[in-house]
């Protein structure tokens, strides 16, 4: 990449030059969303009370929290019937769904993905891991949105998802994504940020057109990353999306924090993620609605019902107590395979019946809890002002150098533009603690809090921190106890 | 099978569009562990990088890991471009979460018969721990 | 009842005569306890590293939480079976046993009880709902003690538990329990207080001399009662039993707190009960050592799997975040009988794994939470004080006055002698509160504070309160959604 | 089944040894909105108090009630009191958790077969609301 990108919105004639030249060339469904303005009317009449940003502010208003389950299957017979299986069950009416698409359509695979498709035929099954939304279409898209009570969002995050976007948009779904590092991080290799920047600024513009002429879009804005990141890492890489998605005129982004599975913690994360969008969205001049939700745990889950049932429970209890607007709900199945309809509409049960026992209890401050906010909020501020000095008052310039220098940092991920010198291992209450910090600025406080965490594990375990400790905890929630047969046989 | 001279070494990566890295990555410290030479390649890795990576460090084994569902898929092919490259005999092993169907990822032993069809000699579940691997690995090179 | 009843140790010769003429007789396995030395000898050996109170002490020491899960079939091969299976699936180290009798026994019903036993042999099922020790006796008994890891305590609550405790205890159980107004709410129907006590006291006698002698008791001291009580009556029940049992030589306490679902609310009942038992103890002079367990949810359980998994997840959380050192677990099974082997196995499972989720995480101290406290202990303190001081100083006499002229009242119970004008109600958060305290000695403040609690759900709800809401809360979580079909069909 | 004169009275409570009395206490105050006399005995119900209930009060109906799970046990012979005590055709009716094994709970029509064959017009599970309890004695009532 020689073209140097920068946080500014595209104008009306590079969109529409990027559309025709680079998008809707992409695979030959996109010639049926040529006309915008069509695809814009269709899905204003397509998407009529299952608006996914005014279903969030209408659960603000009323003070209850929405659940959103996750699905897809290589052929569009097998997600309806599932999405309707599990609305019927308990989502419908104050559920939201995830659309997976498989990982070929995410890597713009779309040969792949249509042998993928006959493959699934053939074998009765579905052989791909998500409903390839490009290779299907806008017309089948729309059967989709027909078929359901719900407001659907499309999770097809990759290094370009803009034709998926498109179509899922023109299909009446909330399709976009405010998204930068997130996907770097996530599920590239070889991509520059910069060249992801200039993708996503597209996709942002695109939703902001719906917007405008409409039909309110929220993007979904991520930190999900390598699954196993600190919560500042996580927070400022929210953050950061905000502002690019912003610029781009998004008016609506859902928040969607990787959970990491300490109350405390996790609640911090998200109440300054918030915070902080708000406070640098309003800086510089924008004006965005944030609505928040937990990601469920996102490393490896145990292989056995009861123990994914208490992470289910876990994984919702955290966003209910912390008040965000969302529980996102992962299944039984999360360690074999994507979720099957029956798996989540267990989740779904169980979720819905937690809010029943639950009533609208809230965590409350505590010493604790400010205590960990102004952590986070400190590492957040000195990354996000750090960028703008870097970047002289732009973040995307800032967060390029940043990469590129190290001091924006996460330990395991695919992405060879990522350093990696930061290690990171849980503390005795499973809050994520920096190890290493590797080249990041982690003021001293911060340093010295993450270091004092960890000593609490040392004590209670008992011996010294070490790097098998990092390596064990990438599964410390996945491996099922042994049998502990009876010692003494009945008589 | 004739088994070629042993020289401890090991290519591990993630095959086609699977960009887990986690599971290979854990997979690489228990191997270096024990005393194997690796080649990890990280997440996406196209088959023929996991052949040219095996010829250069003079692998006994290509651990293949896919976690994203479309293993069956990725897989088809590897051991003829083996056999092709002159690694006729080379150890192939693949694991993780490796089809998408639940009703395959359940029913394991039609996963072994799916991949021991493609040429592959062992597929390991999810549930398998690196030592479980390495020790695997030991015992057809018929070092322990 | 005309003899008085005081707070009073019994004298030696007095705990011999009853136990010869009173206990003893009542069934004919009574005659091969005769020698309580003889007893005590084998409790010793057979107890060995299964100590309920010694194991109690250890997670305390340890920082841990024990799993306490509960079970009883009507043949010893059945209760054998699936405590084997249990402890083999993960409840085996650190967890102990509650297991019940049958109702029949409790009743001292024990012909009943023996056609039962045919029944059940006849029929291959277990046609009663616990395990009729005192019928199968002493030796029975220790069988089970032998086939199992960890420490048994008896769950036979009701008027007379003192035959049945005696076999337990001389099998290496725990069996014994500190009860008074507790069994009166919960089981009875006709016994006066007085009586209660009476035969109460010669189990918690029973208990001392077995932990003078060297097998250290660790007795339940429970507040189930109907299922549905303010925290503050709880609470009252618990620490009032404390000083009775304290009285007649108890050195260790289980305080058994049935949980309302409210975090907050729960864990500060528990803490102010803890915190009062100890501080009323060592007034008088006792020097007890008290350990904490939360009892799940004593209302209608929902009859469904998912359902019940959040429900035993929540009943699981509230202990874990509370610090108590014990969670009681329920089943799966809980709407529909008692536990089966696979639905309490399943539930240790699910706890387990939270304990691994939430390593120890610990509910912060909050203004919320301090305020709540607050408010039980000032409830609790007026009741226990204005008792003592109805007594003259006697716990005994001041509950039994207490209950007589209605000012120790709680709403549900099938106990003639409660007066039953008090009526308590959910708040938006389901923490219970009165919605009419009928005649109990409310401080102004207390009353003032639940009722800004309801009123709260009131503006929640929309609608004023009334007697049919008090009705529906018994069952706010047990009722299963209604299932919502598609409304427009997948075309 | 002939039936005598209808007089809207119905005796409800908890039978045995059984000392659950919410769910009696529930339907209580939906029969008495319904318009019904109740003799509510609480719970720990011996067989004879429900009688010496029903025939005060004139009741058409007895509704007993157990939870515990030995109402199969308890139940027996109450048919037989009625007759002996000159309520031939007054109606019976079982409710909660009757059975303990839970083979059996979960085995409605064989629980329902079991009451029927000690004399019980209808079993009813513990999922049965209080509304359907008095819809369904109206309809045997020919009320509605
Ligand atoms: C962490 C995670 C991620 C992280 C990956 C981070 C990273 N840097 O690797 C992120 C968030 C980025 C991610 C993304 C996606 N994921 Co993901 N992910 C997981 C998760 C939760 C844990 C995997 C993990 O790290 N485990 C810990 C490591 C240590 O264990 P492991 O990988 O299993 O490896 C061990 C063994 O399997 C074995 N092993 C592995 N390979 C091999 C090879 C050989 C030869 C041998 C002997 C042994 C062996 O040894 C290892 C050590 O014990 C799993 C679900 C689960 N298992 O709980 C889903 C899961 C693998 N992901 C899944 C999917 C679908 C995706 C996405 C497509 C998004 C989505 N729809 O959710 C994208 C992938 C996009 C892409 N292009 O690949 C699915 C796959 C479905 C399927 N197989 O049918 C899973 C199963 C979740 C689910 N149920 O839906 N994911
Ligand atoms: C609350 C409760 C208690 C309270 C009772 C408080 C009180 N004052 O009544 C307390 C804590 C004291 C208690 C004690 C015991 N309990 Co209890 N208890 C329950 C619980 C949790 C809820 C019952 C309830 O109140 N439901 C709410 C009311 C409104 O609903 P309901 O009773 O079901 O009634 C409705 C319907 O069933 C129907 N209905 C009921 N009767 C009838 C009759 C007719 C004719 C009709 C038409 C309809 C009808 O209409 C009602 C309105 O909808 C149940 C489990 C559950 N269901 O969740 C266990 C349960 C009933 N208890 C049980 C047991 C075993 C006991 C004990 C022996 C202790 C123990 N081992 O746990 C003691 C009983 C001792 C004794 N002598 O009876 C078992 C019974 C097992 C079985 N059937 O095999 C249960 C099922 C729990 C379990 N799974 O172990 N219990």
């Amino acid at each position: 990449m020689t073209q140097k990108i920068r946080n500014q919105r595209l104008s009306d004639e590079e969109f529409q030059r990027i559309r025709r030249e680079e998008v809707l060339p992409q695979w030959e469904t996109g010639k049926d969303i040529e006309d915008l303005d069509e695809c814009i009317a269709a899905a204003k009449e397509l998407s009529q009370g299952k608006s996914h940003a005014l279903k969030h502010q209408e659960a603000e208003d009323r003070g209850i929290h929405l659940l959103m389950p996750q699905f897809g299957r290589a052929l569009t017979e097998y997600t309806i019937e599932g999405l309707q299986h599990v609305e019927a069950e308990g989502l419908a009416p104050d559920g939201v769904w995830i659309i997976f698409s498989d990982s070929y359509t995410r890597k713009l695979d779309f040969e792949r993905a249509a042998a993928g498709i006959e493959r699934s035929r053939q074998e009765g099954m579905s052989m791909l891991n998500g409903w390839p939304i490009v290779n299907f279409g806008v017309e089948e898209a729309r059967r989709i949105r027909r078929a359901s009570q719900v407001p659907l969002t499309l999770n097809s995050t990759d290094e370009d998802g803009r034709l998926a976007s498109e179509i899922a948009l023109a299909a009446g779904w909330n399709g976009a994504n405010t998204r930068s590092l997130q996907e770097c991080v996530a599920h590239c290799k070889d991509i520059p940020l910069e060249e992801e920047i200039r993708i996503n600024q597209y996709e942002s513009r695109l939703a902001a057109i719906y917007t405008e002429k409409g039909v309110p879009i929220c993007t979904h804005n991520a930190c999900n990353l390598t699954g196993y990141d600190s919560p500042g890492y996580r927070s400022f890489v929210v953050v950061s999306q905000s502002l690019l998605g912003a610029e781009q005129g998004i008016k609506y982004q859902f928040l969607e924090n990787g959970l990491n599975m300490n109350l405390i913690q996790d609640i911090a994360m998200v109440r300054v993620t918030k915070r902080l969008c708000q406070e640098y969205t309003r800086r510089f001049g924008y004006d965005v609605k944030f609505f928040t939700g937990g990601y469920p745990f996102l490393g490896a889950w145990p292989p056995r019902l009861e123990e994914a049932n208490a992470m289910i429970a876990w994984n919702a209890i955290i966003p209910i107590l912390g008040d965000f607007t969302t529980a996102i709900l992962k299944s039984e199945d999360e360690a074999f395979a994507t979720p099957t309809k029956e798996g989540m509409a267990g989740s779904v049960r169980l979720a819905r019946h937690l809010l029943t026992l639950m009533g609208t209890q809230k965590m409350p401050e505590s010493e604790e809890s400010r205590l960990e906010e102004a952590m986070i909020e400190l590492e957040v501020r000195t990354l996000l002002d750090k960028c703008l000095e870097a970047g002289d008052g732009d973040m995307v310039v800032g967060m390029c150098k940043g990469v590129e220098a190290g001091w924006v940092d996460t330990m395991l991920t695919p992405w060879k533009y990522n350093k990696g010198k930061v290690m990171v291992m849980r503390d005795a209450e499973n809050a994520v603690r920096y190890f290493d910090p590797g080249d990041i600025p982690l003021p001293k406080e911060v340093l010295d809090y993450h270091r004092e965490k960890l000593a609490g594990r040392e004590k209670k375990e008992g011996r010294p921190l070490d790097f098998q400790m990092v390596v064990q905890d990438l599964q410390f929630a996945s491996i099922l106890p042994k049998r502990q047969p009876p010692s003494i046989q009945a008589e | 099978m004739k088994r070629r001279h042993v020289n401890k070494a090991v290519v591990i990566g993630t095959i086609g569009a699977d960009a887990h890295m986690i599971g290979g990555w854990v997979l690489e410290k228990a191997f270096r562990e024990a005393g194997f030479t690796v080649a990890f390649l990280g997440a996406v890795v196209p088959q023929q990088e996991f052949i040219n990576a095996a010829i250069e460090i003079d692998a006994d084994a290509i651990l293949v890991s896919s976690m994203y569902g479309m293993g069956l898929l990725d897989c088809e092919g590897l051991r003829d471009k083996c056999i092709e490259a002159g690694l006729d005999d080379i150890l192939l092993y693949v694991g993780g979460t490796v089809a998408a169907p639940i009703e395959l990822e359940k029913n394991w032993p039609e996963i072994e018969r799916r991949f021991r069809e493609i040429g592959f000699d062992r597929a390991f579940p999810n549930t398998c721990t690196a030592e479980e691997a390495v020790q695997a690995l030991k015992t057809d090179l018929g070092l322990e």
